[in-house]
């Protein structure tokens, strides 16, 4: 067991499972010789060579268009978007082509494909780097969107995603990479998909979050607790599949929740954690459900980002409203 | 085999390579690219194309068949093209108008029309047929065929993979991102360019300013062809050249097949709207068929009697099966469901159970 | 006064605005001589020339990032994306671009542009000519998003859209092309952004839908009317500005909603609205809000899209259901 | 302007245009494209780049900046190309790494650190500079700058429009999507193409295999040129060719700028993780001031007195624009919603009424 960031986490699970599957290679922009702009492949391609770690041309659509082809031959691609904003070059073949060959083919080409792709606030990137984009994906059928939250889940969420035989966008937290650390132990495991975490658990009011609002949720929710709120705060680690049952589960116990999510509020998955709950638990809810999100605006330029994402003292404030308290 | 060797216009890909002339006339110098027999089967394959075409045509007009494309005027072109290949190893990944060259590949004129009569299971090749799935999203199998090229050789496989795209296509950005990383990873892959003079109405004039799409080739680092599309003889030649340049490990080929589509873009497409009718004559002098008809009636491979039983056979060989795939049992709601995931989310799980039903999500 | 479909109603706007404003401009695919593949620009090349209506090559990234350069010179260019579907190939200049223009410029390269693009089921169309991507776009701020359910709406949200400072998506229902036809003025008008239209009012249950599904929704209120089921039918009409008031107002009245779009379901915008509704009305809400949606699988075969998309019986049942009668 | 004819592999553009050598030396038999008056005022701008760009590094260093692109090692390449122009009728589209060409423009210092020190204001052109905002998403400008032309052209104004941007971004979709749509619409345009080596870290070899970017103008029926970026003389020439035809109507050009990337990416990139210290040696003897100043020296326009003096003004431009940076009003949240729509949406509206409060959306 060793304290690792969720870089290092991702870096020896892609390592772990290279060395256990061949058939496993990574493609992306500068992932060989420089390790990726962030490090997770750092020593991949020294250790695997320059036919299982590839550096790719500068085009996205290209990087999972081949990977389409390259998972239709056999093998299982892991594509590294550089940033998740970028997807947005490739969103015809990730909606159009990964998400549907499967289905298309009728079964005959499956699409045991990753694609990870970096993305989220507080780290100071230029423009479009740090959009949270998952609601568009999880709005394209055939497709699998992991989101993990802590170095534990980075490790067994992307070794469930590579063994999965669906295809999987990995969206991994730009502020985790060096911030979030916590405990991953040397064995192999993986985390199952639709499978929520409960991070803590409460009496007053459910916290729901995924990925770098998980860490934003749970100390606002550690700070209430000192004033006598009581959160529950469950971080729903995939998207796609969603856990429906702890969403209900949840909220029965509180009967009161808040959404927390570093995309636009309109239409970003919020609105679908909402409507599930109210799908599934209306009659334990005691106050609507409030959401605290970045606003309906482009990703603001760095130097104001912290009033753009959703803060410790929003959600604080979100959670006090719904308990009744303001 | 054995070429005149190409001109150097021919090699400035300026100028198609042309082998086998209008009126069926092999071009002084040439020996022909295929032996009678090769040729007489290629000939086959592309009646049996025009056939179903024209078969197909009324059975959607009797509402029988979904829309579809008509390969029409460019069976040597398809046909020529993957006739170069080998069927057990190498592998097409098409767009939407190469029929014969799935075919020629083993997937079934049933499960064609299987897929054009509304059941999706007809959309599957079987294990062992090297095709991927028509596309529709216009260029995004090329990048599709670039990867399946490269992981097949990661494998140690000897195998090429030839997609087909349209002018139109062309215009994509996904080709020029899969042909300069096919130039990059030395790709066993051939980028089979199409152009029949449209893109639904778009002539290929508005499409592009290049004098020729063979040109793109050097922007990527390898060889680019142009040849005469309607000319099964040059279209084999130029193929087969650039297959052996990829089984020799030389990667990538980009060939443009300058041909015409004779009949509309497809069922629901009025090109009276659009056509010339004076250029559409002046192709329809040039139909590819004509000329291989005329070849081998030159060389004794065919007479009037082969083929009229020939044009029986083929006949039946559309009418067994229209009528397999009429047969087959109808499309069921659930298989809105069937294959979208090997790994069903719950909540999908759950939309299925009661798909069909007034309850359901 | 003239009863007109759609695709006529459209090809009036187009025309009568380009009259009205030199500066438009229509681009797109099989436009020009062809008169767009529904004729929704027949007649237009003729009438404007070949300088305003052009002919563009099949690549709908330049076709989106080219108006976005014309904007900027000035001109108020309307493009075709020949299906909705095929706008995931301009995805990055949608929403990295257009969407964010004059944010990125403060202020100076406002993008005064419409990109039309047809969308819906029940046409029978080939794969990805059918999808119902307005989620996606939603979730890209800087945009604004019309989906009108009528020829009268078509023709005032188009005008709109046109004359409109900022950059609109505006789709347009295949079906409603030939089938769905209405009274539309012959004098020029606008319909604002951001008011919807009560179809019908109604006091036992809502129904909110936008585009096609406004009539399956009509359709399924007028037939319970007879059974004694009281529904209001509210078209949303634009889903960025999205009209909140209404939304408040009509379940004030109802206590009950449904909504009704073709899309898939998670992460639909019917998400949205039952977020927002739940927001701004959760103390008048007596049952769960329903969702008739599309299933959360890529769009089918031709054959079963019927199954598929929202029916008048589902909307049916799930009206009755809200209400408490099943 | 008296340049020597092309040869016929600069032609072929596999060459590249050469006038004004390493040593400073003009090749034999070549006219300067410049005069000495407008090549020391081309040289200034090229002086101010690196002065600007050591300052900004160690203000960078000093926690004063963003992360930012230098431009060492490029100004002859950005300089060159960008006084080709008329900046009172001509456009310029930048990617990112060409501040010289935004400054020729009419943007200012001041603004640029503005920006990068956290004010989105900084990245406002004034209205009368014609620069569109730098590109974070490669080559998303490259389509704007073709849309631009030709709707300048439509508006009957005789401008054209130059487009920067990188080897890497050439791979993307949108640059063959822009090309064709420009060769099509004969707009006037210049792509100008900044082969730097790299792109973060992957060489341009791993990039391409074609043996010059510029032969993809064929594909697009337009002209291509490769020029030696690090050579303001031919690389001013080459654009101005490239102007002279976009104003005679004769529509675009793509030029490829073969230069070096003397620095690293960014300021937060380490390119000793993967740049051969033996080819960037070769690269710092080829350092396109040095050229200049050289040539300058010998025709008697430039001594050690004058730059010393002009390497003070230069200081002190850069010094007050620093200070009128940092002195400008600090930004606010609110600003998060300016510009965002010209009618915002009500919720927008709301959202931007409570910026900054906890009870915030
Ligand atoms: C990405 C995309 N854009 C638009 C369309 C609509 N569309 C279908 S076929 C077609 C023309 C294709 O022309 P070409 O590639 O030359 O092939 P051809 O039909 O001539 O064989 C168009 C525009 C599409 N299917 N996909
Ligand atoms: C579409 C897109 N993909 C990836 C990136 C991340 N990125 C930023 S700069 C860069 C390299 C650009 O190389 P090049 O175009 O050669 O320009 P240079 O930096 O050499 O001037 C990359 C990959 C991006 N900004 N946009
Ligand atoms: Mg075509
Ligand atoms: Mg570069």
């Amino acid at each position: 067991m060793a304290v690792l960031n969720m870089v290092e986490a991702i870096r020896q699970t892609l390592a772990d499972e290279m060395a256990r599957d061949g058939r496993i290679l990574l493609l992306g922009q500068d992932i060989g010789r420089n390790g990726g702009v962030f490090r997770a492949t750092d020593g991949l391609q020294e250790r695997f060579g320059e036919d299982r770690v590839v550096d790719m041309p500068l085009a996205e659509a290209v990087i999972v268009g081949a990977s389409v082809g390259l998972a239709a031959s056999g093998l299982r691609p892991v594509a590294e978007l550089q940033f998740l904003g970028f997807g947005s070059q490739a969103f015809h073949q990730i909606e159009g082509q990964v998400a549907r060959m499967r289905f298309r083919s009728q079964g005959r080409y499956g699409m045991p494909l990753v694609i990870r792709a970096p993305f989220g606030g507080n780290v100071r990137t230029p423009e479009l780097h740090s959009d949270a984009h998952e609601a568009k994906y999880v709005n394209s059928p055939g497709l699998k969107v992991a989101m993990p939250a802590s170095a534990y889940d980075a490790r067994g969420l992307l070794a469930e995603a590579i063994r999965d035989p669906d295809p999987v966008l990995f969206c991994e937290p730009l502020r985790g990479y060096r911030r979030i650390k916590d405990e991953v132990p040397d064995a192999d495991y993986t985390v199952p998909f639709g499978q929520a975490r409960l991070v803590r658990d409460g009496t007053d009011v459910a916290v729901i979050a995924w990925s770098a609002a998980v860490t934003v949720a749970a100390e606002a929710a550690a700070q209430l607790a000192a004033d006598g709120i009581s959160c529950a705060v469950l971080d729903l680690r995939t998207l796609v599949p969603l856990d429906v049952r702890a969403l209900a589960e949840v909220v029965a116990r509180t009967g009161r929740a808040v959404v927390v999510h570093e995309a636009p509020m309109t239409a970003g998955f919020g609105a679908e954690v909402i409507a599930t709950i109210q799908e599934e638990a209306f009659w334990s809810l005691e106050a609507p459900i409030g959401r605290v999100t970045a606003y309906d605006t482009p990703y603001p330029i760095a130097s104001v980002e912290e009033h753009y994402l959703p803060s410790i003292e929003r959600v604080k404030h979100a959670i006090r409203r719904v308990a009744g308290e303001v | 085999m054995g070429p005149a060797t190409a001109t150097a216009r021919e090699q400035a890909a300026v100028v198609p390579v042309t082998r086998l002339g209008p009126d069926g006339v092999l071009a002084p110098g040439c020996d022909p690219a295929l032996s009678s027999a090769e040729a007489l089967a290629a000939f086959r394959l592309m009646l049996l194309t025009r056939t179903y075409d024209e078969r197909a045509f009324s059975l959607q007009r009797q509402g029988r068949l979904g829309t579809f494309s008509p390969v029409t005027g460019q069976e040597a072109s398809v046909v020529g093209s993957a006739w170069a290949l080998d069927p057990t190893r190498d592998w097409v990944v098409p767009q939407y108008r190469e029929l014969p060259a799935m075919l020629r590949q083993g997937h079934t004129l049933e499960k064609v029309l299987l897929y054009q009569m509304g059941n999706p299971v007809g959309n599957r090749m079987e294990e062992g047929v090297n095709v991927l799935p028509i596309q529709i999203s216009l260029a995004a199998q090329v990048p599709h065929a670039v990867g399946l090229a490269w992981g097949l050789r990661h494998q140690g496989l000897d195998a090429c993979v030839i997609t087909y795209f349209g002018d139109g296509a062309s215009s994509e950005g996904d080709v020029h991102e899969a042909m300069n990383l096919a130039g990059v990873r030395r790709a066993s892959v051939i980028f089979f360019l199409q152009n029949n003079g449209f893109a639904i109405s778009t002539p290929v004039a508005k499409q592009t300013a290049t004098e020729s799409f063979a040109l793109r080739a050097a922007g990527y680092g390898f060889p680019g062809e142009l040849v005469d599309g309607n000319d099964l003889f040059a279209v084999y030649e130029v193929t087969r050249r650039a297959v052996e340049r990829a089984r020799a490990g030389e990667g990538p080929t980009l060939i443009e097949s300058r041909t015409y589509r004779l009949g509309p873009h497809n069922t629901a497409d009025d090109p009276t709207r659009y056509v010339d009718p004076e250029e559409l004559r002046s192709w329809q002098a040039l139909d590819p068929i004509v000329r291989v008809r005329a070849w081998l009636r030159s060389e004794g491979a065919l007479d009037d009697a082969s083929e009229v039983e020939l044009q029986a056979e083929l006949d039946g060989e559309v009418a067994r099966a229209v009528a397999a795939a009429e047969a087959f049992p109808k499309v069921r709601p659930g298989q809105i469901f069937e294959h979208v995931y090997a790994r069903p989310p719950d909540r999908v799980a759950a939309q299925w159970e009661s798909v069909g039903e007034a309850g359901s999500a």
